[in-house]
């Protein structure tokens, strides 16, 4: 199969739906002739002119206001938010509005609408430009939340996206925009709340979301070599989450680790541990571990930043502790 | 008055409707007053009494095609733009038969037929709808206008800045209607708002208005003009509209002199009253007389009253509905 | 002792703060004459005068910034955010500044102020008035976050954060304002990171926060007349999270059930709760259950609003259940 | 140049001060982007060149108690208010000497010690900071200015118009100062502003002016009676500066053609150079000679060759400090 980049497939997908729909439309900051400072978008105000692809102001509010008011008349708008820590200025329409349109009017007005962002540190860009924020969202009904890891995931998930007709927030990872994985080039869409089992195993079950997939990946080859058999779930949506699919694998191995790019306090890991805790209880052999990004902001420093993010020495060396049945902290 | 317009057969039609329809929304005010009085309605809600003539001025220009976004103190806008008593009222009562089975209340009700998209809680927070609906109407070659109400405390919110400088690079079929009545809550207009706020929008090359918000016919021929010319892409607009609420900023703000004086309050009462002022211009241009005016009241009167006894039996939602509407289902599904 | 209310409990500590330090000012809307919608703070500018005790415009990030700037100068500000659900509008000023200004700054420049804000449903305020999100702050990490449960934590939890050198929000629990609890004539001030054993127990922990601490109050009694023994915890502050005195609780009675009143996905629960689970693992005779407000938005109706959030009864079931030992699923 | 100023003993000294300052500016780009396109400096940056005349001509009319905030585009400000070459590569290269320890890095540079409060990612993100440092002058008495500076992008964030309503109720001493460089990234000014940005602030009554941003004097002139009057309680002012940036918006951005043209740059850079006419203007003024400038540029290229490499060979804060800095401690402790 062909090999296509992560951001050649957001591209890609965007098209597609673009095509087939009319009313889809993309708008952000320099997301037409720039095509975003990432060079996602590149190509796409060629073919959809610029009716369809609107360059806005630095506005991130306004926008998606305007946004949220296009797709509650009949439009189905991607926004572009250029940074996932530019979520903080566009809450209220989001969390507020967006979010609640279907529920406040009992179901007569709902908001249809995609929006794009991304996360993940260690690309030296400090505090304001390095977040993983998707718990935030994740904690509000009516947000639907994809975390796509890989090129595959992000043109199906993103495809699945905009033809939902809720609200749905996607984090792609700013790192991974040049890592290419196959792509079939016929058309397909990955259902929201279906997890994707990696790899299967059945000593210990990894949890991993975005980039620590691959962190999770890299962990279980490395288990792999010692004689540990690891199952790598990803559960690509967040809300909705797959629970089954994590609870059957942690039936299995008994043991579990949840991996991901957000801080760990009062985020993703908490609620995914704690319902495998809860849910999977008589199963465990042990603890299921916790491991997200080290409560402080990103710093700048590369001498300090890359410590902040969970590696796959890490995973692993968590993995083999919960193995040998080890009562420890793991933050 | 303003006597921009002639007496025509179809003008008297329009003049009785205006009446009609503030009166309606007086009649419906003063019902909600008394259902929260008697402690019979659940949470709090803002009057829109003494504002009639702005949102029939501006609602009599649009058609149902036309979408407006609505405030706090939305149960004006919503009668206005052709919305029917019982499902009002059943939505301040949280009855299933509300505009959104009662889960929206007063402060999000919503009328989708009559393209009222909806009161907001967040002050200014329908800004970006409104703009977005009209950036919607752009882009599919639709006619329709939007029209975005909000209050003068709202103008401090910065969003409004936003989305007025994307209305106005992209021209956007969207109105812009400012009801200055005077008070954010409780302080006055001129402690929170410097400079001038007709100025605000000109700085961002939009056209803007200021007009009598008592007076129902200006606010309808100012508006019906720049819907007009919104349709043609000469938009957007703004209006200023010079209005007075008669009640407390909720119901429950009852003693108001630390803020503004009773003496003001009566000015506005006794003189200014959009409803009393344009019945007696009618009746003095011959277009309808005190009995014919008098049965438009009782029969509004009666029906409000009609509306509020079928609400107040009406039946509250089911418990399942707490965990239905949080997401829309798949076109498919 | 003296029993006063909430309000007036937290308008005595500003009066307080106010007097010790002249850096100490007020500011939001209505705040002055009016002394806010809920009256907690009339009074203070009769002493204070406007220039301590400043109204606003209607602009919440234009506020929070400014707060954000005089801290950094030398001031404390105490800002008053009327509601919590008007958090979304400042969270860049507050997350993306305040809370990451001394790190950024390597420890040069910090932000001495204080978000006052409320949480709490059941006011019939539909969804834009009864949001409970202390957990989005508590996942930012330079922020304090504190959750007062009486007039008496409401009066020193406050004292405390005017004195913190760091950006503190406190949320009120909004139907608390005019329950009386007794709290000294003399000042005091309670430690951040202290929780708060409210009742011993030694059958079950009932961790509540907030409005659920009554409600954890109110089940333990119940249960007492059953014969189930509960102890009840009051986090009092979330971030700092006194997680030894929970942890000791836990280890004693080998269950647990954590209470908020924040939606429960990727919330307040699942944080205290995986915590327990990964650091008390042994112990646990059951899972550890979670109860947080129902992951829908606010319904204004009565006949819907009230059960979307724990009740007493709902809390004391499930304790009764996991006495029993029963594997069930609480949500 | 505006000849405004007088030519005395004094002068003489500012104007070399002013000189100096912008040729340092100038240096210390020249070296980052070096830096960068060796690869020796991690992450990303944006080039002040072109526009020291903005940043030397604001900060040389203040003083060190006087508060500055700056931007994405921050080493120019943080240069003209007074910073040390050393301590600014070695937060530029994330380094335990630097600035902020290495935390922060070229996008949250800060010089407390100066009164830089700190360059911001977020644009926009410090208006509301500068004009709460002007709110703390105002409450405690003091007598100190704050500068706020930002692009003219950053007048689409609605937060401005927020603050800006206040500091103009208020009167607060805060100078908003609008680097006007054309272009907000990839993007034409005229494409994301409508109407004049300069009427915006006057509609809040604010008073506002428009000033040749190559012309360090002019920008002084202005500055200097704007932060005086400021000081005396006539605040607030707003600046909109005429300037352009050298580079692309940061220092990967290469190719730029598709969004302005080579003639265009060549044009600022060869006939409005700040640095360029201000130095002909020097020795044609006979203030200075060229050898004197010449000896100017030289050290200031030696200063900034040594502390590059001082910088390079600092060494990174320990590990341990990944966690320092996230709170403050008790006043106590
Ligand atoms: C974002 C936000 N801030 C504050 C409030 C509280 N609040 C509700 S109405 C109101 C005053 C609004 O004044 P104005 O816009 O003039 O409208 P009016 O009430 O006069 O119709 C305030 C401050 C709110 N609902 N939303
Ligand atoms: C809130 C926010 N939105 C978008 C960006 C990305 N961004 C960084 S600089 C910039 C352009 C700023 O233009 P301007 O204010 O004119 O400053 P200039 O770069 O021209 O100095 C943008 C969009 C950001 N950093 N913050
Ligand atoms: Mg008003
Ligand atoms: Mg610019």
């Amino acid at each position: 199969m062909r090999q296509i980049t992560l951001s050649k497939a957001v591209n890609e997908a965007i098209a597609e739906e673009m095509r087939r729909d009319p009313t889809v439309f993309l708008m952000g900051e320099d997301v037409a002739e720039a095509g975003t400072p990432f060079k996602v978008l590149s190509g796409l105000v060629e073919e959809f002119g610029t009716e369809r692809v609107i360059d806005t102001p630095i506005a991130e509010p306004g926008f998606m206001g305007l946004a949220v008011g296009a797709a509650l008349t009949g439009s189905r708008p991607v926004v572009d938010l250029m940074f996932g820590d530019f979520l903080f200025l566009v809450m209220d329409q989001l969390c507020n509005q967006a979010a609640k349109a279907y529920y406040m009017s009992g179901g007569k007005l709902n908001v249809p609408m995609v929006l794009r962002t991304n996360l993940g540190a260690t690309r030296r860009s400090a505090a304001q430009h390095s977040q993983s924020l998707h718990a935030l969202v994740a904690h509000i009904p009516g947000l639907k939340v994809a975390l796509p890891s890989s090129a595959y995931e992000a043109k199906g998930l993103m495809k699945t996206a905009i033809r939902d007709n809720n609200p749905v927030v996607i984090f792609e990872d700013k790192l991974m925009y040049n890592d290419k994985a196959p792509v079939p080039e016929e058309e397909y869409l990955i259902p929201f709340g279906q997890a994707n089992i990696l790899r299967e195993g059945v000593d210990i079950t990894l949890v991993g979301t975005s980039s620590m997939v691959q962190v999770c990946q890299k962990a279980a080859e490395m288990l792999a070599a010692e004689g540990i058999s690891a199952e790598v779930i990803d559960p690509r949506t967040i809300v909705p989450l797959d629970e089954e699919t994590i609870l059957e694998s942690v039936r299995k191995t008994s043991r579990a680790i949840v991996v991901d790019e957000g801080h760990q306090s009062y985020g993703i890991t908490g609620e995914i541990a704690s319902r495998i805790s809860e849910k999977a209880f008589y199963h465990l052999d042990g603890p299921v571990i916790r491991m997200g990004a080290m409560d402080v902001p990103v710093p700048f420093s590369p001498a300090l930043e890359d410590i902040t993010v969970p590696t796959p020495e890490r995973v692993a060396e968590n993995a083999r502790r919960l193995m040998r049945g080890e009562m420890f902290d793991a933050t | 008055m303003s006597p921009a317009k002639k007496k025509t057969k179809t003008n008297i039609e329009d003049y009785l409707r205006m009446y009609t329809q503030m009166v309606r929304i007086r009649a419906f005010e003063d019902q909600a007053n008394q259902l929260y009085l008697s402690a019979k309605m659940p949470g709090l809600t803002h009057m829109y009494s003494g504002e009639e003539a702005v949102a029939v001025g501006i609602c009599e220009a649009l058609t149902d095609d036309d979408r407006i976004t609505s405030t706090h103190r939305g149960h004006g806008h919503c009668v206005a733009k052709g919305a029917d008593f019982k499902q009002m009222f059943c939505e301040l009562l949280g009855k299933e038969e509300g505009y959104c089975r009662g889960k929206g209340g007063s402060m999000h009700i919503a009328d989708q037929s009559h393209g009222n998209l909806g009161a907001n809680a967040i002050v200014g927070g329908s800004m970006g709808i409104a703009t977005g609906s009209a950036l919607r109407s752009r882009l599919q070659g639709s006619k329709d206008v939007t029209v975005c109400f909000f209050g003068d405390g709202a103008t401090a919110q910065g969003l409004l800045y936003e989305v007025m400088n994307m209305a106005a690079l992209w021209k956007l079929p969207v109105i812009y209607a400012c009801e200055n009545n005077g008070y954010s809550e409780y302080t006055a207009t001129d402690e929170i708002a410097a400079g001038s706020i007709k100025a605000r929008p000109e700085a961002f090359g939009i056209e803007a208005f200021q007009v009598d918000g008592q007076d129902v016919l200006a606010v309808n021929d100012l508006t019906s003009r720049l819907v007009q010319r919104a349709r043609k892409g000469e938009g957007p607009f703004f209006i200023e509209l010079l209005t007075y609420r008669y009640h407390g900023h909720h119901v429950g703000d009852i003693n108001r002199d630390y803020y503004r004086t009773k003496e003001e309050e009566t000015i506005w009462k006794e003189q200014r009253d959009p409803i009393v002022n344009f019945g007696a211009w009618l009746t003095k241009e011959g277009i309808a007389s005190d009995e014919e005016l008098e049965k438009i009241r009782a029969d509004v009167k009666a029906d409000s009253e009609a509306a509020v006894e079928y609400a107040l039996a009406a039946k509250y939602p089911d418990v399942s509905e707490v965990s239905m509407h949080v997401y829309a289902p798949d076109d498919a599904a």
